[in-house]
């Protein structure tokens, strides 16, 4: 138990997708501009997250190591992640078109998320549990930066930014804030 | 301090009040066309009539000045407090032996009275807090009794004059003359000001105006002129406003305990409609938290333009009520005409 | 008379700020000798050169924002500090975390705390803490002390009566600094107290009586680091803290309890100014949270 | 080598078909069911709800569904370049030129010595805000007019003017 929430801890804070290894930065940034795609980005992306890691991993072992592919997973890994990704976004077109609307282009870019190939990869070797934990941990993490990030956009678009800042560049600036602020988790768990 | 242009003809015969009919006194504050002075401007014989109406038993006179900076009745009750509180005796006697009561917020003012004494006159002393001048909540602290918003204190036994109303009561009725002039405080110093004095003719040019004090007046350009309702004239703190630092203490100063800073927030906010519209409408512009901000923002103005833009929001929800209302009788009245004709056809076939 | 309104402008409040700063300041100049002079003096100048240099104008040095962050960053850094660090700590703080944002009252991280944070990230080795008499602080000691028990640490020298040695005094001298400013009413009393709640509730759990594992008694930790200063002046920074009355509360008890576990489990010796920065990247979200409703009227 | 290439290719193409398989299905799922369309409420709570008909659909909400269904976002003049831009910037589409703004704080006003009470404009009003009755002078609820000009070229004796709306306290 302590150390499945080791894991989970670790996958949330210490070892952030977004602000400790810089992974999905696409969607950080495209998709933070307002709260109300952000929430449902991030839960999507969870959603994503979670199932791909189970797909894969019954990919993985059921079917590559049994038949000495290994050196196939990435290939076979993006293929699991991209039917996943295409499911999400037919449901969620079902299911409210204003989010569908809302989420443009980054909902099917999931498929080339960074974060969720470094996830199933990371995880491969873990056993089906300890991986999933760290699915939800690290999708946890993910979202968490995400809708903070988001609110604090949200908050920086009534402040009196310079010229030369507005924009892009201060929510860069503000995400180096940000990963500064989570390097205190560093050593932890 | 405290000059007054003398007057040369009066505009009516003196009234000896004492010895005449109610209805003459109505008629002669009719003539000289007296509003409220505090600052609604309520025409004086109306809230008379309404007190006649609903047969009100209490008159109180106002001289609770409560807003930071203004210190018109004060100077007006201490110069001319003889005037103001026969300007009450006769207001008194348009109603049926009411109660009279002035109402100060000025400790010296009230031992003056009292050292004094005045028969059939109580005086009672405010609390010198933002807003307690504001009449409702001036008669919910004198008798603790809640006059509903719907209703008007005159219609619940009350009638509240402001002290400058009265004086100018006085005036009109015992002197004969029509209001000319008001005191206000003028950039600070209780001055004697001519009605309808453009405020570019006051002088301090160059710097924004207020019409009002600092802190509840509205922006006030050059042509503005000084009525019977300025109680003040100031210059605004546009040049001295900084950036919102959220230290809270315009929430903490709300006499109703207004998310201030919150709604500020929401104003500022370019994206984002004004979801506190509750909240914004129920400010009751007492300029306590203009008085509070140490970054000197005019919350008050920007709370009226709020106000402003949530009643529009209010009026689109109901136009889009409405019409979606419209189209679907539109669409029934067609209908019915249509089976109305077709049934004409019928009968007719019929013959 | 016709300054009625003006009760306390700014300037006048961050004078006040800096008054409960300075006796803690002379107490640390004490403590730290001749070299925390030369970071003290680089900071304040850094400021106010960094502020004029983004502003252009003489009248934004005045509401004396720049010389608290300054003063702040200056307190934070040890005394063996190189000048030009202090320097670029402060060229963060007030450039990036400030300006950048769009200045004072729109920034959305503390400035102070950020370029604290940024200098120690990346000059780890220039800006640990040694304390120029004797060595290694106790909270250096505590994050690498091996299997130690905190009766055989509070032995050594870096240990006090009742916190840290001689931080404890400076911790006293914050603290009757930030008593000063909830009497001048110009801090909630209830941010601090619940910074100082936090931190004690989790180093209560944590401790077990000091063996080898437990990180203190939460007294030792009030009163170690930098936590008077930064529960008093630090968390209590109007601009990056919640205004609304639960986001306080939630704001600053999990300030105090980030930064013990920071203390305890992370690699960092104190963990304030990171638990600061991490809060305040909630402080949207938290200002969002219901607020006491409306009283009827 | 030859069997690696083969067990290669299986694999990857019992993995695509299976994938694909589960996709088609879910498809065939979802397109059984009716989308709820929220779109139209928003896009409806960005018009100015004036009814003018300017845009050349008989309403506000007429005209957000149209909208949807892919019409030019700038076609509506009372709301001038805000309501332009808060529409691109919901629907994530190009801003065009900036349509000229209306005064919309106005509302209508029946001059009662003219009119002959001929009813014709009760119709044409798209909220309901003109009482009256054949033969009997008409007039227009202040608080119910949105401004929008609609029954000024039906009334036969040109009675109606355009005045600024009165702020009330």
């Amino acid at each position: 138990m302590a150390e499945l929430f080791a894991l989970f801890v670790g996958a949330a804070l210490v070892n952030n997708f977004v602000l400790v290894q810089f992974l999905g930065l696409c969607p950080y940034v495209g998709t933070s501009k307002r709260l109300e795609t952000a929430i449902p980005m991030s839960l999507a992306t969870a959603f994503v997250m979670l199932l791909a890691t189970v797909l894969t991993h019954i990919l993985y072992t059921l079917v590559l190591i049994p038949l000495d592919l290994e050196y196939l997973r990435i290939i076979a890994f993006i293929f699991a992640i991209a039917a996943v990704v295409q499911m999400t976004e037919l449901y969620v077109r079902q299911i409210s078109p204003v989010l569908h609307q809302l989420l443009g282009i980054y909902l099917p870019l999931i498929t080339s998320n960074c974060a969720i190939l470094g996830l199933v990869l990371t995880v491969a070797d873990l056993s089906l549990p300890q991986a999933m934990v760290y699915a939800v941990g690290g999708a946890f993490g993910f979202g968490l930066v995400l809708v903070v990030f988001a609110s604090l956009r949200e908050r920086l678009q009534s402040a009196a930014v310079p010229a030369a800042f507005r924009g892009a560049p201060v929510a860069l600036l503000c995400a180096g804030f940000m990963a500064l602020a989570f390097a205190g988790f560093l050593g932890m768990a | 301090m405290l000059e007054r242009q003398p007057r040369n003809k009066t505009d009516f015969q003196p009234l000896d009040w004492r010895r005449s009919d109610r209805d003459d006194i109505m008629a002669r504050i009719a003539a000289a066309g007296l509003i409220g002075m505090g600052g609604a401007g309520f025409p004086v014989v109306a809230k008379l009539r309404s007190g006649i109406q609903y047969a009100a038993s209490t008159i109180i006179a106002n001289g609770v000045e409560c807003e930071p900076g203004v210190n018109a009745d004060r100077a007006l009750l201490r110069h001319y407090l003889p005037d103001v509180l026969e300007g009450l005796r006769i207001a008194g006697a348009c109603l049926a032996k009411p109660a009279l009561i002035l109402a100060v917020s000025d400790q010296s003012i009230y031992q003056a009275f009292v050292d004094k004494g005045e028969l059939g006159i109580t005086c009672r002393l405010v609390a010198d807090a933002p807003s307690n001048g504001e009449e409702r909540t001036l008669i919910g602290s004198l008798f603790s009794d809640e006059i509903p918003t719907t209703r008007y204190p005159s219609q619940c036994g009350y009638i509240v004059f402001n002290v400058a109303t009265l004086f100018a009561i006085c005036e009109a009725v015992r002197d004969g003359s029509r209001p000319r002039d008001r005191l206000v405080t003028l950039f600070g110093e209780e001055t004697w000001v001519e009605l309808d004095t453009k405020l570019g003719d006051i002088g301090q040019t160059g710097a924004t105006l207020r019409l009002g004090s600092t802190a509840t007046g509205r922006m006030a350009s050059n042509d503005d002129v000084v009525s019977l309702t300025t109680n003040a004239v100031e210059h605004g703190i546009d040049d001295q406003q900084r950036a919102c630092i959220h230290c809270g203490w315009c929430d903490a100063v709300c006499p109703r305990h207004l998310p201030v800073e919150a709604m500020l927030r929401q104003i500022q906010s370019a994206t984002r409609p004004i979801t506190l519209s509750s909240e914004v409408n129920a400010c009751f512009e007492c300029g306590a938290c203009v008085v509070q901000c140490p970054s000197a923002i005019p919350l008050l103005d920007l709370l009226r333009s709020a106000k402003r833009e949530v009643e529009n929001e209010r009026r689109k929800q109901v136009a889009d009520l409405r019409f979606q209302q419209h189209t679907v009788r539109a669409a029934e009245t067609i209908k019915q005409e249509s089976i109305t004709r077709s049934t004409r056809i019928e009968t007719r076939r019929q013959w | 008379m016709v300054n009625a309104r003006k009760q306390l402008p700014t300037s006048r409040v961050m004078l006040h700020v800096i008054g409960a700063l300075i006796p803690g300041t002379v107490i640390h100049a004490w403590l730290g000798g001749w070299f925390s002079l030369i970071v003290l003096t680089t900071s304040l100048v850094a400021a106010v050169v960094t502020e004029l240099a983004c502003t252009r104008s003489w009248r934004e040095i005045t509401d004396g924002s720049a010389v608290v962050t300054g003063l702040l960053i200056a307190l934070c850094l040890p005394a063996s500090t190189p000048w030009y660090v202090a320097a670029i700590a402060v060229l963060i703080a007030i450039a990036l975390a400030k300006h950048a944002f769009g200045g004072l009252g729109h920034n959305v991280f503390n400035p102070a705390m950020a370029g604290y944070c940024a200098v120690l990230l990346a000059y780890p080795a220039l800006v640990v803490e040694f304390d120029t008499v004797s060595g290694a602080t106790a909270l250096d000691q505590l994050a690498h002390r091996g299997a130690t028990t905190i009766d055989e640490l509070h032995k050594s020298t870096a240990f006090g009566h009742f916190g840290a040695a001689k931080h404890e005094w400076l911790n006293v001298v914050f603290l009757i600094g930030g008593l000063y400013l909830i009497a001048m009413r110009l801090i909630p009393w209830l941010l601090p107290t619940c910074v100082l709640v936090g931190m004690g509730v989790v180093s209560f759990v944590l401790d077990d009586g000091g063996s080898s594992a437990s990180h203190g008694s939460p007294l030792f930790n009030w009163f170690a680091g930098g936590t008077m200063l930064a529960a008093f002046f630090i968390a209590t920074d109007p601009v990056t803290s919640p205004s609304n009355r639960n986001g306080m509360v939630i704001y600053a008890l999990s300030l105090g309890a980030i930064a013990m576990l920071i203390r305890k489990y992370s690699s960092w010796p104190d963990g304030l100014a990171f638990a600061v920065l991490i809060l305040n990247c909630f402080v949207p979200l938290l200002e969002q949270l219901p607020r006491k409703p409306m009283p009827s009227t | 080598m030859f069997e690696e290439v083969v067990l290669v290719s299986l694999t990857m193409a019992g993995i695509g078909i299976t994938l694909s398989g589960g996709i088609a299905a879910l498809a065939k799922w979802t397109e059984s069911r009716q989308p709820i369309d929220s779109l139209v409420e928003r896009v409806n709570g960005l018009l100015p709800q004036i009814q003018c008909a300017k845009c050349g659909f008989p309403g506000c909400r007429p005209y957000a569904e149209a909208v949807i269904a892919g019409e030019r976002i700038d076609l509506c003049p009372p709301g001038g370049s805000d309501t332009v831009q808060a529409l691109g910037h919901l629907l994530n589409r190009p801003v065009d030129v900036p349509a000229e703004t209306m005064d919309s704080d106005q509302v209508a006003f029946i001059d009662e010595n003219t009119c002959v009470g001929c009813a014709r404009c009760i119709p044409a009003c798209p909220v309901d805000a003109i009482v009256g009755a054949e033969r009997y002078t008409h007039t227009i609820l202040q608080e119910h007019c949105t401004g929008c000009e609609l029954c000024i070229p039906v009334c036969p004796v040109d009675c109606i003017d355009l005045h600024k709306r009165a702020v009330h306290a």
